[in-house]
């Protein structure tokens, strides 16, 4: 097999090397060769379109569809190859060296593209979700102003998700990274004439920003002490034990998950999140739901041998599972008293987020990542029908939905499946996928876990509950009862429609895959990868846990309806949730907002304002209070002999000296370049003349 | 090194002519009466650079200072010249400023100071290079040079937008 | 061959190009004289490469370097000059005192 | 100063730069002697860079004083003044002035001296358009129609100077009819030769050659997309600016006006053939051109049917043999190549006429460069004057 | 007959015989030219041509010409800056023959095979434009300056279409060496009709754009119809060569001739094969197919000037930098992608 350089190798003189695991062959490794197009065509399409997107007949948008199709179908064919023989391949080309830094080697600049069952993965969820999502948003974003540089901004996330996605080193996971981050940024303030959405989009930025500090140092200390950026290298220098990087491990580790935490929403960093849904339904679905939040998950997966039970940072893993702990249960429960029902659907991403995060916490690779692949499909199916109903109620609030599984059949039902498979019912995904972090919490909990294990998987339990009843909530107000919004709504088009069909139809199967104990491909496709993981994965279904979850799902379904099943949705009758205590701390978020305004900002800003208005008062009015005393104790005196006989005098003789001096230091300032540039010259020759004779 | 050892190498003879060629040039450019002389004696100056480029091996720069400066910046002189004024034979309006002495001293010592400074540092130190091959030169631009190479041609693109933007006619007017 | 004599030769055009810049009034002449100090430069540039003759050629790549910035340098320059000219009908440094205090 | 308003000072001072930004005009003289002026014309112009800023034509260094001369000369010695004004197409000009006299005087031309007149004519016609065809091309870089569009006017001016006996300057035209071929005299005698043998077969043979060499210079120049690009939309003379200044001729018919004087005056029997007159729309060098190009075809088909139909009879009216106009006044205009020519005759009863006022096609045709040219580029004087299709001897008389 | 030998081997004199052949060749086939053009446009104009001179069909018309030329006062305008007014000529000639050193006749057949051949050729001709100017601005003529700026105006926007042309090819050659150059597109396994090893020349493997853009700019170069602005004797007069006469009129004569067959020489040398033709052995035969290829696009050129009228210069202008430029950066790209997949 020649070597396929790609575009990229264009920059020349770079080398370019190939790390092959496990090779494919044939027509599979052409494929894995050739993947370097998954992310160069989304983002060549993102030129296109800001290029001549305005005057194709669709505006761009097939361009945009066009590559996330091709993302798609290549994604597809790959995860079959992938099914049929593990593969593990790694492409770099070098693109610069950057110069060495003292006492290091040649630290290089690189290119590459991954391809392993992980990435493989990401690019299956990114290419299918995507299509569904770049679909339904032909219909959404029609007659939109920018709707060329929505799909645009669109294309380009894409591009950078899966650059991120498909990076085999550091150095160009943050270009993914910030790549996500500027699209994130673009589409939140996609409809930047209200300043609320502006301040949203900024807010999303700084966030992220705060939090990319951890990832950066990370990074910097990884590939600094290990000499290399590459991924497979840092993860060499992990199993060999590697005693310099040892050392820096842990800060190295919990850099990089203050990185995940700020992109995958984790309390302290989630509150970003829910003020993101300003953007676009579509984008929510994608990006802020099946995708760019879950990048976080995904660099915790890619470094997971760094985490993993003996990896080099394993403490941080109890960092990270009380991080998803807390995550999920506390932005669930803030779910329960939202009513704007993308914010719902938001705290509800947070919840699982931190569902996927508490697995990773947990050593359980294969079941973060499993639920992040299910969570894909039923949160971007949700808030696809969530935007439908936005779209055929102009309306994101709740109250002023109701009764519109009449007016919407097929939303109604999509949304339905979704709710029921994002509630773990059997035998929808989430069923799947659910049971598979509390067995492995349990798991987790019985060999060596601890107590945080234990905690967490209470916590996850109650959480299952909280999920079944917000989602109930949501469905009954939404779908339930008497429509008490204006208008009247209407089924959106089918361009809509589809798309919540055929991700209603991944949703309701995608658990299928990974059966523990019956039929596990899932488990293998993510084996195969150059680093062997040491996954703390429940072997089995664990049956009591499973019944549990059930029944705490359904516990919560049965609450949900009791509260909102007639007529739910009158004002008084959903008062009756209002806990004294509990809801206005929900109302307010656990006032985090105000925290970082209050807390944080406040703190820098108060005791600056403070201490300069104690300066003022104390000290220097104090000062001048007695200077003033003093002075005018003094003046008389002075006054008389001081000013009128000697001062004055002074005083005129200077002022009269400095006229002069001025007059004549002016004439030097004649504005004439070249006078300046004959002192310059001049000046650098005295100097150099100095430096021979004194040195 | 003595001076008659120096002037027996057939190379340093050509060099001599060469050098004093280009002083000359030098001298006329920044003296004569007439910005069009200027400028065509400039050429000879920038020739010479590329003959010396040659002479020490480095074929492409030298051929590079020919098409750059011969082929597109001194034209560009020129034909800035001609576009603004383009006075045939003595110009009557002043080139120069009343003062020459305080200039020409500054540029004395300049001078002075440089030869000096590099005859210190260098003294008679014999040049060793050998050809280096165009395409190695390119291999190095494309990846040691790839940042700065990225960079200048940003600069010449700005310049070129700079140069568009200034100088073109606002059709609104 | 020497280094020193291409060195010294530099040194001299370069003071020549000084001189130029300081004296001529002509804003195109002062252009002018700025070139004949970056060729030079070039000069010195290509001299210090082939004496030390290493496989980085950085004499030559600069001597490039400097050819483009000077062909920038150019446009712009000469693009203002026009423009004075056209302002003030006339392309002498020495009226060009704005920045007089 | 009354009170400072910040907008208008803006505005004030934005004027104020506008009129600073600008190159120094540079004063361009094109002539009197220049290889495109067709003569001796010269223009001034004042150029910025290569845009025309204003353009003032200088004319007469042509100047003969016909008018003058035309007062100390009898009316066949005019004729011979008439035919060099404008000089490619000398027969046509002395068709307006004979009928003129002739109308004075009262006199009716036989109808085969008709026929003759209005052959020889058209003739002309062809061979000044040919010239346009030939030298305008020419004047845009291609130097080829010039060979190809001489050849064949070459025949014409061969069959012209068979019957005249002059290439350029016939002389042709009595008053009262045409002179015979040698020998004829002014008689009334029918079977007097007038035509030169194989005349009328030489004709078809040299029409068939015109209509051939249309066809060659259309498929070489008009389909040229560079030639496309000189001409359309240089130069564009709306129908009422060249009404205004009156335009004539082929250049008038380009901006759309459907205007002929063979059409409008009856002073030669073209009402018995069947011919268009061609027109344009847009007014620009491209449809001047197109014009003169359907106009050379017309007036093949023209003397094409006139050769098939001429009568036979007499060539001359009976006249006087010393002339002498009644006392009158007259004005005469005929359809000239280059446009309308008209004489315009005040006799007092005498050998001589009393004043002769020509008014010549190209004089009035030139008229509107000043205002045509304005803001042109250089390039663009040359095919906007060139597609004017001027002779300076019918500016300058 | 060893002393002979001997005197050839040095390099001095063997370096003063290719010199002297390169300007005889230069001369020779300038006057072919033409002779050629005044044959060759005689009869696209159906006329005869040139007919006396020499006793048969005209053949030593350009002689006599040059004879006319050469007799003639060598008038310096009173009011022309006169060295520069001198010079100009020598100058215009010099960068023209300066081209020919590098042209390939055939693997061996050639003055000096530079490292840099097509680069050298490129910096050499662009000194012609310099000429022009200097003719333009000293002849004190308004119709000389502007004809001299038209020039500048013009080389300057073709000069970049034509680099980057013959950058696409250097690309895929891989190298800028014109013997280099030809046998990229002779022997190497890249470019042969299958089954055979017979070598394709580029323009047949992609490189036609260029070829297209090559040959319009290598028009505009040589200021020939359709771009024959700077000397539009219609509108010019006759452009910055308006106050020349004689011999000065002369070498600017010669340049555009001498220029017309380096144009056509680089053409075939980049991208028809130089001295390739399939079946016959380049030492042989390769200067006699080499010509054989120039002279196929000096008629070409001659052709071009017979039918066309020229355009204006903002249209030239714009041509160049709104269709050409694009043009050539897009085939730059396409062929540097190709070269790197294929």
């Amino acid at each position: 097999m020649t070597t396929l350089l790609g575009l990229l190798a264009l920059a020349e003189g770079g080398e370019h090397a190939v790390e092959v695991v496990t090779d494919p062959g044939g027509f599979v490794g052409v494929l894995a060769d050739f993947a370097w197009l998954i992310p160069v065509v989304p983002l060549l399409a993102t030129f296109a379109i800001v290029l001549v997107g305005k005057r194709l007949p669709l505006k761009g948008w097939e361009l945009a569809e066009g590559a996330i199709g091709f993302v798609a179908i290549y994604a597809v064919a790959l995860l079959i190859a992938n099914w049929v023989t593990p593969m593990a391949v790694e492409h770099h080309i070098e693109i610069s060296r950057i110069g060495s830094l003292p006492g290091l080697g040649d630290l290089v600049l690189e290119w590459g593209w991954v391809v392993d069952g992980l990435s493989i993965m990401m690019f299956t969820v990114v290419g299918v979700v995507g299509f569904f999502v770049f679909t339904y948003a032909k219909g959404y974003m029609e007659g939109d102003v920018r709707f060329t540089f929505f799909f645009a901004s669109f294309s380009l996330f894409a591009g950078g998700m899966l650059v991120l996605v498909i990076a085999p080193n550091l150095i160009q996971l943050i270009v993914g990274w910030e790549l996500v981050g500027v699209a994130s940024y673009l589409l939140i303030g996609h409809w930047w004439e209200d300043h609320d959405n502006n301040a949203a989009a900024i807010k999303a930025f700084i966030t992220n920003k705060i939090a990319d500090v951890g990832l950066f140092v990370g990074v910097i200390i990884l590939g600094i002490t290990v000499g290399s950026f590459r991924i497979t290298d840092v993860l060499d220098a992990v199993a060999r034990h590697d005693s310099a990087l040892a050392a820096v491990a842990f800060w190295a580790g919990l850099g990089l998950f203050i990185g995940a935490m700020g992109k995958s929403a984790q309390m302290p960093f989630h509150v970003w999140l829910p003020d993101a849904m300003a953007g676009p339904t579509p984008v929510s679905s994608l990006m802020h739901a099946a995708t760019m939040v879950t990048a976080g998950v995904y660099l915790v997966g890619r470094m997971f041998p760094l985490y993993q039970t003996g990896g080099m940072a394993d403490d941080v893993k109890t960092i990270i599972i009380l991080a998803g702990g807390a995550t999920l249960l506390l932005t669930g429960l803030i779910a329960l008293v939202q009513d704007d029902i993308k914010k719902v659907l938001a705290y509800s991403t947070l919840s699982q987020l931190g569902y996927m995060t508490a697995a990773m916490g947990a050593g359980a690779y294969t079941a973060g990542l499993f639920h992040l692949f299910t969570h894909a499909f039923f949160k971007g199916l949700l808030f696809l029908a969530a935007g439908s109903v936005i779209h055929g109620v102009h309306s994101n609030n709740m109250s002023d939905m109701g009764g519109l599984r009449r007016f919407m059949p097929s939303t109604y039902k999509t949304f339905l499946i979704g709710s029921v498979a994002l509630a773990g019912i059997f035998p929808l995904s989430g069923f799947w996928s659910k049971d598979e972090i509390l067995a492995s919490l349990s798991n987790d909990a019985s060999h060596g876990g601890g107590a945080a294990a234990t905690l967490v998987l209470v916590l996850a339990i109650l959480g299952a509950f909280i999920t079944a009843f917000y989602m109930t909530r949501a469905v009954y107000l939404t779908f339930f009862g008497e429509y008490r919004g204006d208008g009247h709504p209407h089924e959106s088009p089918r361009v809509m429609t589809y798309p919540l069909w055929g991700l209603a139809a991944l949703a309701a199967v995608a658990g299928f895959v990974n059966i523990p104990g019956v039929y596990t491909p899932f488990t293998e496709w993510l084996a195969s990868r150059i680093h062997v993981m040491g996954d703390h994965h429940a072997g089995g279904l664990n049956w009591a846990l499973a019944l549990i979850g059930t029944a705490v799902a359904l516990a919560g379904i049965a609450a949900g309806t009791r509260l909102f099943r007639r007529d739910a949705a009158t004002q008084a009758e959903r008062d009756r949730f209002r806990i004294p205590v509990l809801y206005p701390l929900l109302e307010h978020k656990y006032y985090f907002d105000d925290l970082y305004l209050n807390g944080i900002v406040g703190p820098i800003k108060g005791p600056i304002a403070r201490f300069v208005v104690w300066t003022n008062q104390v000290v220097i009015d104090g000062v001048v209070n007695a200077f003033g005393a003093a002075a005018r104790f003094a003046s008389g005196y002075v006054y008389g002999w001081v000013d009128q006989r000697g001062i004055d005098l002074a005083i005129n003789v200077v002022a009269a000296g400095a006229g002069e001096a001025g007059g004549v230091v002016r004439k030097a300032q004649t504005g004439k370049v070249q006078q300046y540039a004959g002192a310059l010259f001049a000046g650098a020759v005295l100097l150099v003349v100095g430096f021979l004779i004194f040195s | 090194m003595a001076f008659s050892d120096w002037i027996t190498d057939a190379r340093n003879i050509v060099f001599l002519v060469i050098a004093l060629t280009m002083v000359g040039g030098a001298l006329v450019v920044v003296t004569t009466r007439n910005v069009v002389h200027s400028a065509l004696t400039l050429v000879v100056v920038l020739g010479g650079s590329a003959a010396l480029f040659l002479m020490l091996g480095a074929e492409f720069v030298a051929w590079a200072v020919i098409l750059v400066y011969v082929g597109a910046v001194v034209v560009l002189f020129l034909f800035g010249i001609m576009i603004t004024r383009a006075p045939i034979g003595r110009d009557s309006v002043r080139l120069d400023h009343e003062r020459r002495w305080p200039p020409a001293l500054i540029a004395l010592s300049v001078f002075v100071v440089m030869a000096w400074s590099t005859t210190l540092a260098f003294g008679s130190e014999q040049i060793s290079g050998g050809v280096i091959r165009t395409d190695a030169i390119g291999d190095l631009l494309f990846s040691r040079y790839v940042i700065p190479f990225e960079a200048v041609s940003f600069v010449l693109l700005a310049a070129l937008i700079g140069g568009i933007v200034l100088a073109r006619k606002d059709p609104d007017r | 061959m020497i280094v020193n004599q291409f060195l010294v030769l530099g040194a001299l055009l370069f003071s020549i190009g000084v001189y130029g810049v300081l004296v001529r009034r002509n804003a195109v002449l002062v252009l002018l004289s700025i070139e004949l100090m970056l060729a030079a430069v070039n000069i010195n540039l290509v001299a210090f490469g082939a004496y030390v003759d290493d496989a980085v050629a950085a004499g030559q790549v600069f001597a490039l370097f400097v050819i483009t910035v000077a062909a920038a340098e150019v446009g712009i320059g000469l693009a203002i000059v026009v423009l004075i000219f056209r302002n003030r009908s006339s392309a002498n440094v020495d009226e060009l005192d704005l920045m007089k205090w | 100063m009354t009170s400072y308003d910040p907008i208008v000072a803006m505005h004030h001072s934005e004027s104020q730069v506008s009129v600073e930004l600008q190159t120094p005009d540079m004063t361009l003289n094109l002539g009197p002697q220049h290889p495109s002026t067709h003569g001796v014309l010269r223009l001034i112009a004042k150029v910025d860079g290569e845009r025309v800023e204003s353009i003032e034509p200088v004319i007469g260094y042509m100047h003969r004083g016909y008018e003058k001369l035309a007062e100390v000369r009898t009316y066949p010695q005019i004729t011979a003044l008439v035919n060099r004004i404008d000089w490619v197409s000398g027969f046509a000009n002395e068709i307006a002035f004979v009928t003129a006299a002739e109308r004075l005087m009262g006199l009716e031309v036989p109808e085969r001296a008709q026929y003759i007149r209005l052959i020889l004519t058209e003739m002309t016609r062809i061979s000044s358009h040919l010239l346009f065809l030939s030298s305008y091309p020419l004047e845009l870089g291609a130097a080829t129609p010039l060979m190809f569009a001489l050849r064949d006017r070459e025949r014409l001016m061969d069959l012209i100077e068979g019957v005249t006996g002059g290439r350029f300057h016939p002389n042709f035209n009595r008053l009262g009819g045409v002179k015979p071929a040698a020998g004829g005299g002014s008689t009334q005698k029918t079977r007097v030769q007038d035509l030169p043998a194989g005349f009328l077969a030489d004709t078809r043979v040299a029409i068939e050659h015109v209509y051939e060499v249309c066809d060659e210079i259309d498929g070489l120049i008009t389909g040229n997309e560079i030639f496309h690009e000189r001409t359309r939309g240089i130069g564009v003379i709306p129908a009422a600016k060249a009404l205004e200044y009156g335009v004539s001729g082929p250049n008038l018919r380009a901006s759309g006006v459907r205007f002929d004087l063979r059409k409008v005056e009856d002073y030669l029997p073209y009402d018995r053939f069947d011919w268009q007159v061609p027109a344009g729309t847009e007014g620009d060098c491209l449809d001047r051109y197109l014009v003169r190009l359907e106009e050379i075809r017309q007036s093949a088909g023209i003397i094409g049917q006139a050769i098939d139909t001429i009568p036979s009879g007499p060539l001359q009216a009976k006249v006087p043999r010393v002339i002498k106009v009644p006392p009158g006044e007259i004005y005469v205009r005929a359809e000239n190549p280059k446009g309308e020519m008209g004489y315009h005759i005040v006799s007092e009863g005498g050998r001589v006429p009393y004043r002769v006022k020509i008014r010549s096609a190209s004089y009035s045709n030139i008229s509107i460069l000043p205002w045509l040219l304005k803001g042109v580029l250089v390039p663009d004087i040359i095919a906007i004057m060139g597609s004017l299709d001027f002779v300076l001897g019918d500016v300058d008389r | 007959m060893t002393v002979a030998l001997a005197i050839l081997d040095n390099f001095w004199v063997f370096l003063v015989i290719k010199l002297l052949a390169v300007v005889l060749v230069l001369l020779g086939f300038s006057l072919a030219i033409i002779y050629a053009e005044l044959k060759i446009m005689a009869h696209m104009q159906a006329r005869i041509g040139p007919y006396f001179a020499g006793g048969r069909f005209g053949w030593a018309q350009p002689f006599a010409d040059a004879l006319k030329f050469l007799q003639k006062e060598d008038l310096v305008p009173d009011e022309a800056d006169s060295p520069v007014f001198r010079l100009a000529p020598a100058v215009s000639l010099m960068s023209t023959v300066a081209v020919f050193v590098i042209v390939p006749f055939s693997p061996t057949l050639i003055a000096r095979d530079l490292d840099v051949g097509i680069f050298y050729a490129l910096a050499v001709s662009s000194i012609g434009t310099l000429g022009v100017l200097m003719a333009g601005w000293s002849s004190a003529n308004k119709y000389s300056l502007m004809g001299g700026l038209r020039a500048a105006a013009q080389l300057i926007a073709y000069e970049l279409p034509m680099v980057l042309a013959v950058a696409a090819v250097v690309v895929q050659a891989g190298t800028m060496s014109m013997v280099g150059i030809v046998e990229a597109q002779g022997g190497t396994a890249l470019f042969t009709i299958p089954g055979t090893d017979i070598g394709l020349p580029f323009v047949m493997v992609g490189q036609i754009v260029a070829f297209g853009i090559f040959m319009t700019a290598a028009l505009a170069e040589l200021s020939r119809i359709p771009f024959d602005m700077p000397i539009a004797e219609s509108e010019l007069v006759f452009g910055y060569l308006t106050e020349y006469s004689g011999i000065r009129f002369t070498m600017f004569f010669l340049a555009e001739y001498a220029g017309m067959f380096s144009m056509a020489a680089l053409a075939t040398t980049l991208f028809l094969g130089g001295w390739y033709l399939p079946g016959l052995d380049p030492t042989i035969f390769g200067p006699f197919v080499m010509m054989g290829k120039v002279s196929l696009l000096v008629f070409v050129m001659i052709w071009v000037r017979v039918t066309w009228p020229r355009l204006r210069e903002d249209q030239l202008q714009s041509f160049a930098w709104k269709w050409l430029i694009p043009v050539s950066l897009a085939n730059i790209m396409v062929t540097a992608v190709l070269k790197v997949v294929l």
